[in-house]
């Protein structure tokens, strides 16, 4: 039996971090940047998560959306009275952060293939930092498509950024200024140019979104295998003790929240395992 | 001030009682007309719907009365229960019962005395007021306040609405290594409770009697909370003494059973309580009424900080019919409570069973029990499968309303010969005189003797 | 684990000297005792507490205590608790957090020695419960240290099992009646004409030195032999068995079916068997502060499935919201599930959850239902 | 039955496709199919109501549409990957015509005649009445912003 | 809980038809009433205070049931005057015992108790607050528990969701350690089907629940009520069970119904 045996056990007490910088990405939404205060948390990778610690109110699991040195960015969405406080931080403020947590993306094992990233509302957060790595090196890897779909174009995350990665955007809810695509992001994929079997896949969204694009996507030829999926459940602890965020044979705050479309299949196929 | 030189008080809700209630005053010409104690606390109908449960539930429906002292409840309507199956519960479990009911007192007065009454003294609103001159006068009465309620866990499970008290005895009984810690405690709130003694008796008292009778339980050898016979002490008048008399006077008993023919009740139009008399006349329960009939019967550190307080020797025949001061009686009592506590504490043997057997029986019960406010009577008829058929509830502050209306008028009037008070004057003064006898309003509001049509 | 010597045989008053040989190391020592009309787990200060002559008589959904004419001290099944009590307690304090007046945050990770435990009366089945705890709790990539802590200091002295209950299913799950490594003494009861003693074998060098120190004798071979017999037929006795299947694969196969409704049916959700459980080891992370706002505390207590609550979603509902899911989580979990992600079964046959489940549910009345049904619809799917 | 699916086919098509099917009958409250399992099987509504839902965790089973009298339950088993895009719970009591999908397309592909008539009537009367009905119920749903009731945010 | 400017929030605390325990529970929590008195302005609180404080209230704990035609409007203004408000006790969700003339002809009630039932103003029901206005929590209990109310105090100024759990009786009674009641003794407990929050008192004390805390969140009565019958209850006293200070919660209200017509 291994046992990891930190000096601090940065998996159960959070690490003071300074809150950098804040940006409102919609009515509801707003990107943090957070700074160590001391000592750093071990090195974060895209697709995994750091428990978010308000004081005095309670923590959350929130993916990173930004790695940038010891810095990291997480997009929140005001919900329930955690992520209204922080929502609502400004900057200077403190947090306690726990971390890293989780499964990665794993963009090396992607290595020489297409990519296809198709993203539901804040479902583009966790794979923000995929495509930052993808983007830094490019010659590694095939055809890139970023597929996103957002309820409505205000609604719409890291809009800048998204144009120049060139994404396809769908909304569901055009306003009179939207002169792009209406309707599902599975509906775009008619448009992205990707060899199925040299594909793979990486989708978040809400779970009907991964359901739907999931199966599209086996459907047309991806292997199972290679379509990347995050999950969410409820997540108290995210050391694995806790037993929240079981689905079935998932314990998802370890063996997630990236899993595989193998893996998420049958546990998503069962009405509330 | 009306054209017609009428003058009136209203004050619209009470503060610092325990429930919801009004004052009314009208003055005219100096004299005071009308002085009503409104209480407008919405009937909860407890007498209608015991009718018809069993009679191992009136202690729990019953306690929901008063959230002030449901152990009285409790206890009263055990007795009652008791009482009409024939089953006598004493020993160790009457102990037992004692004890709870101490730890009720204590919690009761140091509430009263130090949330609601003493702020009077010192011309604030409330205790975070008196907080900020009387700290440790404050702190202290808090600590005392939850020693009570620590009593009241330990035997009951919950100071409010305890779990614990059934009618034959208890469900569980402490052993005695549960009870060590608290004695422990209590021996540290005696000499707290005679520093509140010293503290209350400082006070500023103004001159004030009162020409009611008293009426309280005795039980000879001792001050009597949980059981005990109905005994009435003359009112002054009656003897030709000013109110404001300190003497003993003539007392005379009568049977539990015969208490509906003493003490009767009827309704007012403009209070949703009902009033009762004794033998017709005006009469007062609680502190003063106790202190008068059993004062004899403290314990000597209880009687000895009474001596200091001013309050004369009980034993020589001495009583206080000054309301203002019933607050260094309730203090007095919180002292004897705590040592009375310990002296239970300390003679403990666990009882086994934890209760006894109270087969029903085809009768009518009465029970009645010292709550700290005052007397409180219960009355069931069981039928023999025990299923009650008829109960009757006679709380402390239905019997002392009319003594609280005639001491407004008595301290109105007095205070008008001294010169015209400001209406806010005189509210304030009225507030206190009703605060004096500490009126739980939720426990009046809900009650009457079903012979009275 | 050590070979831990020659096998000794102590008598009662050997027992009584080993909780004075526990105490006087500074351990505090847990055992059985009576209390509440039931077989509690509590701190022993004396032999004399122990539930001599004490029996039990267990049903689904009923526990009661009976006198035992032979005086036996561990002749009673599983009681209300289980180790899991001491080891992973119902609430615990992880860390706290102050918020200084420049708004800086400090936390402190909850640092108090944890209690350096002496388990006696540990029955086989638990010893395995404790071992599943421990690779539910320090066998993943994290750690618990709390639990870690105590864990380590705890020193178990275990009893075989000679008196299975009428809920006890231990040969089923193989962890049980005779005792598995883990221990740092082993005991057999004996009673027959010879007198009541107790077989002791040491598993560890603390055992050993424990042992050591306690009046004895060397095992005899007729006791050696006593206790050998008592503990196979405890084997023979078991009151319950489950189906002699994979039930890994039995759970996978039958998530939807109808087995779940009857059982649901009966279901009062009160997550009685998971508390009573000795692995179910779910928790709820608790945020509290003071009246200045400045300080917090980060608590965690025991938890169950069968809360609706459990899978309460931010800004949503619960995902198990009907009682047929949350019971068929525990028991998919229990049996199934539990290998997929802790490696072992989560089941050791106490027969807890048969007992404390007050409508009387039986896991393994259940396993057979399943089996059943399964096996009436053809092929696993 | 006088309306729907059916008399929408010629009559000898309506023998033809008739000649698989057998009657059936599910109590309310019986899930016929889940989101993601195999479309091998569809139905003919006689009476009763079917609706169709989509499972979100947390939220539990929202109903997209029903499924009536005269309607046909299911078209996902006419393509691959004969997969149920949503599934069905029955409301009411429910008597149906039941068919096997695998033997219909198999009927389908030997005799293309009728099988292109039942595929057009499908895609007809169906599929594109249904996206039809969607896209209008589309407007509905997305029309001018309906205020948001005030989140007063109940602790629970 | 965010505050104009910084300055202490403000706290009123009201009565309606009850025994005012749930707001002497405030004023038995001796450790923290002065700590509660420096971090919130007390504002209304007439047991405790003759002064009353400007409107509107951050905080409003109401105590009490709603059983005259005054009280059903002045609560209106309650609600009107406070940014949240939180009942408490099990009259003030529930209708409390006082809910028990529910079930009867409330003129025969005034009669029974009062002998000129005319000077009587009450309407024939006691409701919870909830039926009146709408409320932001629910503090459940006859009486609440002390720790819970002081929570739901503290989580309001920290801006936490009060850690106040729907679950049974019976998770707080096994984290206690009690061997359950029903299993052990064959005694009538209500625990399966009650609220947590008092600790599971009862049964530590030998006895069954009594359903103070009213209904939790997961019931199943069907395998419930013959656990009642089986362990010596009959008809009438199951319905009694259930009538008593929860009487007009809608679990309870069904459940005891249904037993009565049995």
């Amino acid at each position: 039996m291994t046992i990891l045996a930190p000096q601090v056990s940065v998996a159960t007490v959070p690490v003071p971090y300074r809150v950098a910088g804040c940006s409102t990405e919609s009515a509801d939404t707003a990107t943090i940047a957070l700074e160590p205060v001391g000592s750093p948390l071990p090195a974060f990778t895209p697709g995994q998560y750091a428990m978010v610690y308000a004081f005095g109110v309670g923590d959350i699991p929130l993916s990173v959306c930004g790695i940038d040195g010891d810095r990291l960015t997480h997009t929140v969405r005001s919900v329930g009275a955690t992520s209204r406080a922080l929502w609502a931080l400004r900057p200077g403020t403190k947090v306690g952060v726990r971390g890293p947590f989780g499964t990665a993306w794993d963009l090396r094992s992607a290595s020489g293939r297409d990519l296809l990233v198709v993203a539901g509302g804040i479902g583009l957060a966790p794979l923000r930092p995929l495509v930052h790595g993808v983007l830094a090196a490019p010659e590694h890897y095939g055809q890139l498509n970023v597929l996103i779909g957002a309820r409505t174009p205000g609604d719409l995350l890291y809009a800048e950024e998204v144009r120049r990665w060139g994404a396809l955007v769908t909304v569901d809810r055009p306003d009179a200024a939207w002169t792009g695509d209406v309707g599902v992001v599975t509906a775009l994929l008619d448009r992205a140019a990707f060899d199925p079997p040299r594909t793979t896949a990486f989708v978040c969204g809400p779970e009907v979104m991964i359901r739907a694009a999931a199966r599209e996507l086996a459907h047309r030829g991806v292997d199972p295998g290679r379509i990347r999926v995050s999950l969410e459940r409820t997540m108290h602890c995210a050391t694995g003790h806790c037993g929240h965020c079981q689905l079935g044979p998932l314990l998802l705050c370890r063996d997630g929240p990236v899993v595989t479309w193998t893996q998420a299949q049958s546990v998503l196929s069962v009405r509330e395992l | 001030m009306n054209g017609d030189g009428t003058r009136e008080v209203k004050l619209g809700a009470l503060a610092r009682v325990e429930g919801e209630a009004a004052l009314h005053l009208c003055v005219r010409e100096g004299e005071v007309t009308e002085a009503r104690l409104k209480i407008y606390e919405p009937p909860r109908f407890f007498e209608a719907f015991l009718r018809g449960r069993a009679h191992t539930e009136p202690p729990d429906l019953t306690s929901r009365v008063c959230g002030i002292c449901p152990v009285a409840y409790q206890l009263s309507a055990c007795r009652a229960v008791e009482d009409a199956c024939q089953v006598v519960v004493d020993g160790q479990l009457a102990a037992l019962r004692r004890l709870l009911y101490c730890g009720e007192w204590i919690e009761s007065q140091t509430l009263h005395i130090h949330l609601l009454h003493a702020p009077d003294f010192f011309g604030v609103d409330n205790v975070i007021e008196l907080a900020r001159t009387q700290r440790a006068e404050v702190e202290r009465g808090l600590r005392l306040k939850q020693a009570g309620n620590r009593i009241v866990e330990l035997l009951g499970g919950r100071s409010i609405h305890p779990i614990n008290v059934r009618v034959g005895g208890f469900h569980r009984v402490p052993t005695r290594d549960e009870l060590r810690p608290l004695a422990e405690r209590l021996r540290w709130e005696r000499d707290a409770a005679a520093d509140l003694v010293r503290w209350v008796a400082g006070f500023d008292f103004p001159e004030a009697g009162c020409d009611h009778e008293l009426l309280a339980l005795a039980e000879p050898g001792t001050y009597a909370i949980e059981c005990g016979t109905p005994t009435a002490m003359t009112a002054p008048s009656a003897a030709g003494l000013p109110a404001d008399t300190d003497r003993a006077l003539p007392t005379r008993a009568f049977d539990i059973h015969d208490f509906s023919d003493h003490v009767v009740e009827r309704q007012v139009p403009y209070s949703t309580a009902l009033h009762s008399v004794l033998d017709g006349r005006r009469h007062l329960t609680g502190s003063l009424a106790r202190y008068a009939i059993s004062g004899r019967w403290l314990s000597p550190v209880a009687l000895e900080a009474a001596r200091d307080a001013g309050l004369g020797d009980p034993r020589q025949g001495t009583v206080c019919r000054n309301p203002f001061r019933s607050i260094i009686v309730r203090a007095v009592e919180v002292l004897y409570a705590i040592d009375e506590a310990l002296r239970i504490i300390e003679a403990y043997e666990p009882p086994s069973p934890p209760a006894v057997e109270v087969p029903p029986r085809a009768a009518t019960g009465h029970g009645a029990t010292e709550a700290p406010r005052g007397l409180l009577y219960h009355r069931y008829t069981l039928d023999a499968r025990g299923t009650v058929t008829d109960a009757s509830l006679v709380p402390p502050t239905a019997q002392n309303q009319g003594a609280i209306e005639e001491d407004l008028r008595r301290t109105v009037r007095g205070r008008l010969r001294d010169g015209e008070p400001t209406d806010a004057e005189l509210t304030a003064l009225c507030e206190r005189v009703i605060r004096n006898h500490d009126p739980c309003i939720s426990c009046s509001a809900h009650f009457l003797d079903l012979r009275v049509r | 684990m050590a070979d831990g010597g020659a096998p000794a045989v102590i008598d009662k008053a050997g027992l009584d000297a080993l909780i004075a040989v526990l105490l006087g190391r500074g351990r505090t020592v847990i055992g059985p005792t009576v209390r509440d009309g039931a077989i509690v787990l509590a701190e022993l200060s004396g032999g004399d507490e122990l539930p001599y002559g004490w029996g039990v008589e267990l049903e689904a959904g009923r526990y009661r205590l009976r006198g035992r004419a032979d005086g036996a001290g561990f002749a009673h099944s599983a009681g209300p608790q289980s180790w899991k009590t001491f080891l992973h307690p119902p609430r615990e304090r992880q860390w706290t957090a102050e918020r200084g007046a420049d708004g800086e945050l400090a936390f402190s990770e909850e640092r108090t020695p944890p209690p350096a435990f002496a388990f006696l009366g540990v029955r086989p089945c638990d010893l395995r419960a404790i071992e599943v705890l421990d690779r539910v709790l320090t066998g993943g990539p994290h750690a618990d240290a709390r639990y870690r802590g105590r864990r380590q200091r705890a020193f178990v002295v275990a009893v075989e099992c000679t008196e299975p209950g009428a809920t006890c299913f231990c040969v089923s799950m193989g962890t049980g009646p005779a005792v598995g490594p883990g221990y740092d003494l082993a005991l057999t009861e004996v009673l027959d004409h010879e007198g009541h003693r107790f077989l002791v074998r040491a598993g560890t060098e603390e055992g050993e030195a424990v042992l050591a120190e306690l009046p004895q004798r060397p095992a005899d071979p007729a006791t050696r032999t006593a206790a050998r017999e008592r503990v196979a037929e405890a084997a023979d006795r078991m009151g319950r068995t489950m189906p002699p299947v994979d039930l890994r694969t039995l759970m996978r196969d039958t998530l939807e079916a109808e087995r779940w409704n009857d059982a649901t049916a009966r279901c009062l959700t009160c997550g009685n068997c998971t508390m009573v459980c000795p692995t179910c080891f779910c928790t709820s992370t608790e945020d509290i502060t003071d009246l200045t706002g400045d300080h917090a505390e980060r608590w965690r207590r025991w938890e169950s499935c069968f809360d609706l609550d459990f899978t309460h979603l931010a800004g949503g509902g619960s995902v198990r919201s009907s009682p047929r899911s949350r019971y068929r989580q525990w028991l998919t979990h229990k049996i199934g599930t539990w290998h997929d992600q802790f490696g072992s079964s989560g089941c050791v046959g106490c027969g807890r959850c048969i007992v404390w489940c007050p409508t009387g549910i039986d896991i393994t009345e259940e396993a057979h239902a399943l089996n059943a049904e399964r096996a009436a619809a053809g092929q696993p799917r | 039955m006088t309306e729907g699916f059916l008399s929408s086919l010629p009559p000898t098509l309506r023998g033809w496709l008739l000649g698989f099917a057998h009657d059936t009958a599910f109590p309310g409250d019986i899930r016929l199919f889940e989101e993601g399992s195999a479309a091998d099987r569809f139905w003919l509504v006689r009476t009763g109501l079917i609706a169709l839902d989509v499972h979100i965790p947390g939220r539990g089973a929202i109903v997209v549409e029903t499924i009536g009298d005269g309607e046909l339950l299911g078209w996902s088993w006419l393509f691959e990957p004969y997969q149920w895009h949503l599934g069905a719970l029955t409301r009411t009591a429910v008597q149906a015509y039941e068919f096997d999908a695998p033997q219909v397309r198999a009927a389908m592909d030997e005799d293309p005649a009728a099988g292109l008539a039942l595929f057009r009537a499908i895609g007809d009367q169906v599929i594109g009445r249904r996206l039809r009905s969607a896209r209008t119920r589309l407007l509905d749903l997305y029309g001018p912003d309906t205020s948001r009731a005030y989140e007063s945010g109940p602790a629970r | 809980m965010s505050t104009d400017g910084g300055r202490r929030p403000k706290l009123a605390v009201w009565k309606f038809a009850s025994c005012d325990g749930c707001q002497l529970t405030l004023l038995d929590c001796e450790d923290e009433l002065l700590g509660i008195a420096e971090e919130v302005e007390i504002s209304y609180f007439l047991e405790a205070s003759s002064a009353a404080g400007p409107v509107p209230y951050d905080l409003s704990l109401v105590d009490g049931s709603i059983t005259t035609r005054q009280d059903a409007e002045r609560v209106q203004h309650i609600r009107s005057v406070s940014r949240r408000l939180v009942t408490i006790g099990a009259c003030a969700t529930a209708g409390g015992v006082q809910a028990l003339r529910n079930y009867a002809d409330v003129a025969e009630f005034r009669a029974v108790v009062y002998a000129k039932p005319e000077y009587i103003a009450t309407l024939a029901t006691s409701t919870p607050i909830s039926a009146h206005v709408p409320v932001d929590l629910e503090l459940r209990g006859c009486p609440i528990d002390r720790g819970q109310l002081v929570e739901v105090i503290t989580a309001f100024l920290a801006g936490r969701k009060p850690d106040v759990p729907d679950h049974s009786v019976c998770f707080q009674c096994k984290q206690r350690g009690t061997p359950c009641v029903i299993v052990a003794h064959g005694t009538p407990c209500l625990g399966p089907v009650t609220h947590a929050g008092c600790g599971a008192l009862c049964p530590a004390y030998g006895r069954g629940c009594y359903g103070c805390f009213g209904p939790s969140n997961s019931i199943n009565f069907p395998a419930f009520i013959p656990l009642l019958r089986r362990d010596g209850m009959d008809t009438l006293d199951v319905v009694r069970a259930f009538r008593t200070f929860n009487t007009a919660a809608p679990e309870f209200d069904a459940v005891s119904r249904e037993e009565a017509r049995r």
